[in-house]
């Protein structure tokens, strides 16, 4: 079998990976630099916008998706999907019952002194 | 494809013995089974694996039943011994041998014949998945002989973290079983993109592997989560983590939206295939094309993905936010509608067919009549304030029960009897099939029934001690047991012994059009002789029965092969 | 053990120029790449989901208690944390040039850069190393094994806020965060050093010369599992490290 | 077989499926469940009906094959996809309702905290004073504050068809109106372990003014004390501590005590009010009626619940905190 002959196999340019390799050294830089400046409540979504953008490279170019089948990108997709629920879904409930939390912390906290 | 059959072609003998060459024969010898890799032989050491820890998750359950013919003590003075025996019921039921049940067993067994393929995409993963599984099992044993666990299978927070019983062991065994499960269901998931006949579209499918299709989605996507959550239950014991105890400032609620996040929607990788197998038996046992293909097989994806949404039904009362209970409510009645699909096109299957009542149809006639309670019942329990009422009663051990049992057990039971001849060669006795099919659906019903009316007025589950007033509901429902276990083991002898005395069947005894029924009882090594012919695996009338072989001959197998 | 019945089996496909690593169960090479492929991605959403509980864990408890991320934070130290990420980039990047050198079958590029992500791999266990044990000398360990020092974060922790958080009294919980640390870390710590085992795998069967343009499956598919590793630390790194 | 079953059903206040109506919930709980028992089994009935006569009908006979030539009807598979559709969100509405009422606990309470560990339970009323059976007035709404001590146990009373579940580290609500005196049982049904299927208690419904002779009798009398001390007794029987202080140090919730008598209050409508006898009355016996500015109507309804000889014991006690 040619790798190169068939259509789901691309060997990537080394210049590709290295134009690459060198967006996710600057991206890296960059996330540790902002780090420094408090931008309130954006800090954490500017740290995770830099963090997929870097992901999205890696899964781009390192790991062929852009030339691969575009299946193998889609549940790559998916899997986000159902972590987003999961996540999402467990977030929404905690944050509903915290107060009932705090307060019998404090109680404990009484009863302690 | 009206070709009339060729003289000379029923020549083949019936019961082939391209014997040699057929994969029960063709190594001989402990290691050849214990190294296989095809897929057929890893079919039959998880039917032996599986069915011996049946037995064993069965031994609990009646030590359970026997327990409380009478209130207190009856045949252990101990609430902790009898802790012990549902727990170990439960756990051993539920890791050990529904998850994988018909996935591992049926769906190993045909799948790559319904695809026309060699075997699974991975063989060796596959025997690695049954030697995990082997592993599961085998800690599982190990608890039992170092004095059990007593959690209950859900392993809930802060109860498993403190408790001095084996959660440790029992936690790394699901784990590892966690594992098995993920194999296997990545294997499928590939075979079924890649290894289809050529020319076999997604919709011209046999529906049991749409079933398994979806069932993989599950087990690829909700066991890591539970992987993860075992770990960290094995390591909050261990080292005192500190994320599910509350005595550390961890959430024990949270553990339970960890564990419902797989644990929900596994209940769809137990029953999933049951309503793939339904669909075959049904359909061919009517002599019918299916009624609805696509609305059955996308019901099973929409049943997969909607079982990602509905876990928090089970936090109804767990101190999950009003808001949240609502929202999972709602999701929970969107699983029901793909359900109700499936038995209303199976039933329209049956109009104007040509109904024979054999030992399979039976087990699926009982699962249309089991399924239907279980899943009305569920519309209770999904109802938020009547599962206030409900919840953690034996109302739900009678609705699981329904659904994990009556319908996911009797669709395996089922159709390990319709495949039966295939894998084996060899036929079943009847009547004894029959009989063992009604005693079943009888005793289950019998256990079951009383334990929905005990449930809401008022029996909470797991409870060692119960009330006098419900002395006579427990007792119907622990001779139901027995009915029940001696239905079981009328099946299983049937079977065993027809492996000793059982007719020789030929390639097509049943009449089924999928691809598996083209090759020889029991296959050939590499499933096919020659390349199958592929076909409308429900075009019923595509077949024809021969009297002189005693089965069924498709005519555009035979149109293919005399015109090559 | 298996080959015994494999073997006497190849069945008249009349594929007499079957190459050798191709199995039987598969028609043609193209066929037996994809399908490992599609195996391997569908094995890596296992992999995120396994991870995504953890994740879980983590945005629950941040979400609900930021005082006890913003308190346990400071004591992580920074440039370590930066140094691993680039040394993960770093061997993200010889994954990948190895892969192409598999695919145009440079045999000696493909050992040089397996070796070279060997060592950043050995590099990145390394830097771990030292600040777990940083953190177990401190006592900032999780749950009952929490124990801070006075005075526990000279020499770990950088700048102001490291210094501020040692003064203050932990807030309640504060081991939560080791917790989620230890847990994410460590479970992505063990998936580099199974990564390390693939990685000699590979380099072993390269030396004998098993891959080349007509093969580099194995390569390809531990290429993809290793990116995923970096994938995961490049989340790590910003919500462990560099919190607000 | 069939007497014994009918001889169960027959048991008094309880019908075939449920227990006794106990609450004001059950009612409704009970017709919810009535309703999807009765379209349940209507489902059933049509399903199985066919089932049967299908298999009756179109059993094999020789010479008669079956009839293939329908293989779908999109018309009718859309029927029997929306027709459930829309019945489940019928179900669902009917539970949503039912659910929401019994998880939103009403402003004005009888507060009964409630502790549950291996494996009794332990209820404490406002005035300190706890049992472990649980005592509630008839007709008036009674909240339960709950909390484990251990593990997570579930506190469940079917006559009332409530269950919660009392998680360590935190409080769980449920609340009630019992509507029918008597006693009946609780149960836990959260696995707890050992004793799991012990722990059990039961609920006592008393008239009202029973439950206060109750109460009385359970906590403890006056005599021998001056009425200031008395009032402190008082003070600390309905639990006044957990909003108020004596020590004239403000507590988020409610007002110190000291030196509050003869102070002229400002109310949220902008009126003035003074301090005096007539206003202390009013702000026990219905707290709502008049807040002061700056405050969250909070407090717990006491009307019905504390005896007017405790309510003069308690203006005492305010009187004698006067700076």
């Amino acid at each position: 079998m040619n790798g190169q002959a068939n259509g789901g196999v691309h060997a990537v340019p080394l210049r590709v990976l290295a134009q690459v390799f060198g967006a996710l050294l600057i991206l890296t830089v960059l996330t540790v630099v902002l780090a420094n400046y408090h931008f309130g409540p954006f800090d954490l979504w500017i740290a995770m916008g830099i963090a997929t953008l870097k992901a999205l490279l890696v899964a781009l170019f390192f790991m062929h998706l852009r030339w691969d089948r575009p299946f193998n990108g889609v549940i790559f997709l998916c899997s986000l999907v159902f972590v987003f629920i999961f996540i999402g879904f467990c977030l929404l409930d905690t944050s509903s019952y915290q107060d009932q939390v705090k307060l019998r912390q404090n109680d404990l906290l009484m009863q302690k002194k | 494809m009206t070709s009339i059959p060729v003289p000379g072609e029923s020549a083949r003998p019936v019961a082939t013995d391209a014997g040699e060459r057929n994969y029960l024969t063709a190594g001989r010898g402990l290691a050849s089974w214990l190294f296989t890799v095809d897929h057929k032989r890893i079919a039959i050491l998880y039917m032996i694996g599986i069915c011996s820890t049946f037995m064993l998750g069965g031994i609990f359950a009646m030590l359970v039943r026997i327990e409380h013919w009478s209130p207190g003590a009856t045949i252990t003075d101990s609430g902790e011994t009898y802790n012990r025996w549902f727990t170990l019921h439960g756990a051993i039921m539920t890791f050990l041998v529904l998850v994988p049940s018909i996935p591992a067993i049926l769906g190993n067994f045909a799948l790559p014949l319904m695809l026309g393929a060699k075997d699974v995409a991975f063989p060796r993963l596959n025997l690695l998945s049954f030697y995990l599984w082997l592993i599961g099992a085998v800690g599982f044993v190990c608890v039992l002989f170092l004095g059990g666990i007593d959690t209950g299978w859900t392993f809930y927070t802060p109860y498993s973290t403190t408790t001095a019983t084996k959660v440790g062991l029992a936690g790394l065994g699901a784990f590892i079983l966690g594992f098995s499960s993920i194999l296997t269901g990545v294997n499928f998931l590939v075979t079924i993109h890649k290894m289809r006949h050529p020319g076999m579209g997604w919709f011209k499918m046999p529906l049991f592997l749409w079933s398994l299709y979806a069932t993989a989605i599950i087990q690829i996507v909700a066991t890591p989560v539970v992987g993860i959550t075992l770990l960290l239950l094995v390591v909050e014991r261990t080292m005192g983590l500190g994320i599910f105890d509350p005595a550390l400032g961890g959430d024990p609620v949270l553990f339970q939206h960890f564990f419902w996040f797989y644990s929900h929607p596994v209940v769809y990788v137990m029953i999933l295939p049951g309503m793939g197998i339904i669909s075959e038996l049904i359909s061919i046992y009517s002599r019918k094309h299916i009624f609805g293909y696509s609305f059955i097989a996308w019901s099973s994806i929409a049943i997969a993905l909607f079982g990602f949404l509905v876990w928090g039904h089970h936090l109804f009362v767990s101190t999950q936010s009003a808001v949240m209970s609502t929202i999972f409510s709602l999701l929970t009645f969107s699983v029901s509608i793909p359900s109700a699909i499936k038995v209303f096109n199976w039933l329209a299957t049956m109009y104007r067919g040509s109904i024979r009542l054999t030992t399979p149809m039976i087990y699926a006639l009982s699962f249309l009549f089991l399924f239907g309670i279980g899943g009305l019942t569920g519309l209770f329990l999904g109802t938020l304030s009547v599962d206030m009422h409900l919840h953690d009663t034996y109302f739900i051990v009678a609705h699981f029960h329904y659904t994990m049992m009556g319908s996911t057990l009797i669709a395996l039971i089922g159709g390990i009897h319709h495949w039966w001849p295939k894998m084996f060669g060899r036929m079943y006795n009847e009547a004894v099939g029959r009989l063992a099919a009604v005693l079943t659906f009888v005793g289950f019903n019998a256990t079951f029934i009383p334990q929905f009316l005990m449930g809401s007025r008022g029996m909470p589950r797991r409870y060692y001690n119960y009330p006098l007033e419900f002395e006579f509901l427990h007792r119907a429902s622990t001779v139901g047991s027995f009915i029940l276990a001696l239905g079981l083991f009328m099946a299983a002898y049937n079977l065993i012994a027809s492996l000793f005395h059982g007719k020789k069947v030929p390639d097509n005894p049943c009449g089924g059009a999928s691809l598996e029924w083209q090759t020889t009882s029991p296959p050939h090594l590499h499933n096919f002789e020659k390349p199958p012919v592929l076909t409308d695996p429900y075009d019923m009338e595509d077949l024809y029965w021969d009297e002189e072989t005693g089965g069924y001959r498709s005519r555009s197998v035979e149109g293919a092969s005399g015109g090559s | 053990m298996s080959q015994v019945l494999e073997t006497g089996a190849v069945d008249g496909g009349g594929a007499h120029d079957r190459p050798a690593h191709l199995a039987h169960h598969f028609d043609t090479p193209e066929q037996q790449f994809e399908t490992a492929k599609l195996g391997m991605w569908v094995f890596l959403v296992t992999e995120i989901l396994f991870f995504s509980g953890l994740f879980c864990a983590y945005a629950v408890f941040r979400a609900n208690n930021p005082e006890i991320f913003l308190y346990g934070h400071a004591f992580l130290d920074k440039t370590l944390g930066a140094a691993n990420t680039i040394i993960l980039i770093t061997s993200s990047f010889t994954m990948a040039w190895a892969v192409r050198c598999a695919q145009i079958g440079a045999r000696k590029g493909l050992i040089i850069n397996l070796i070279l992500t060997f060592v950043c791999a050995a590099g990145f266990m390394g830097i771990k190393a030292v600040e777990y044990s940083q953190k177990v000398e401190h006592g900032l360990l999780w749950g009952n094994k929490f124990n801070p020092e006075v005075h526990a974060v000279e020499g770990s922790g950088s700048g102001a806020e490291a210094a501020a958080a040692h003064v203050e009294e932990p807030p309640v919980g504060a081991h939560i965060f080791f917790g989620i640390y230890f847990g994410m870390t460590g479970l992505h710590g063990l998936h580099v050093l199974i990564g390390m085992g693939l990685i000699l795998w590979l380099l072993i069967r390269a030396m004998k010369g098993h891959f080349g343009p007509g093969y580099f499956t194995p390569v390809d598919i531990v290429g993809l599992y290793w990116h995923l590793v970096d994938l995961i630390w490049i989340f790590l790194f910003p919500l462990l490290y560099l919190i607000h | 077989m069939l007497s014994a079953l009918t001889s169960l059903a027959a048991q008094q206040g309880r019908s075939f499926w449920m227990p006794t109506q106990g609450s004001t919930f059950a009612p409704e709980v009970d017709g919810v469940f009535q309703f999807i028992f009765w379209l349940s089994v209507f489902f059933f009935v049509i399903i199985i009906g066919l089932m049967t006569v299908f298999v009756i009908r179109y059993r094999r006979r020789p010479g008669i094959e079956a009839d293939n030539s329908i293989t779908h009807n999109t018309k009718l598979e859309v029927f029997w996809t929306v027709v459930p559709s829309l019945l489940v969100l019928v179900i669902f509405y009917l539970g949503f309702r039912g659910y929401i009422r019994a998880r939103t606990v009403p402003g004005d309470t009888y507060q009964i905290n409630v502790l549950g560990k291996k494996w009794v339970w332990s209820f404490t009323y406002p005035n300190g004073f706890s049992t472990n059976e649980l005592h509630v007035p008839l007709g008036r709404p009674v909240s339960l504050t709950m909390t484990s001590d251990d593990v997570i146990h579930s506190l469940w009373i079917p006559a009332f068809r409530i269950k919660m579940d009392v998680v360590p580290g935190r409080y769980s609500k449920l609340w009630f109106v019992a509507t029918e005196k008597g006693e009946f049982p609780i149960l836990c049904t959260e696995y707890c372990g050992t004793g799991h299927s012990d722990m059990l208690t039961k609920v006592v419904v008393h008239e009202p003014s029973d439950f206060m002779k109750w109460m009385d009798e359970a906590g403890n009398q006056y005599e021998g004390m001056n009425p200031a001390e008395a009032g402190e007794k008082v003070f600390k029987k309905y639990g006044c501590f957990a909003c108020h202080t004596l020590d004239g140090k403000d507590h988020p919730i409610g007002p110190t005590l000291k030196g509050l008598w003869g102070k002229m209050e400002t109310l949220s409508d902008g009126k003035k009010v003074l301090v005096d006898e007539n206003y202390i009355r009013e702000s026990i016996l219905d707290p709502q009626a008049k807040i002061v500015k700056g405050r969250t109507p909070s407090m717990t309804v006491f009307k019905g619940m504390i005896k007017d000889e405790e309510i003069t014991f308690l203006i005492e006690l305010i009187k004698s905190l006067k700076d």
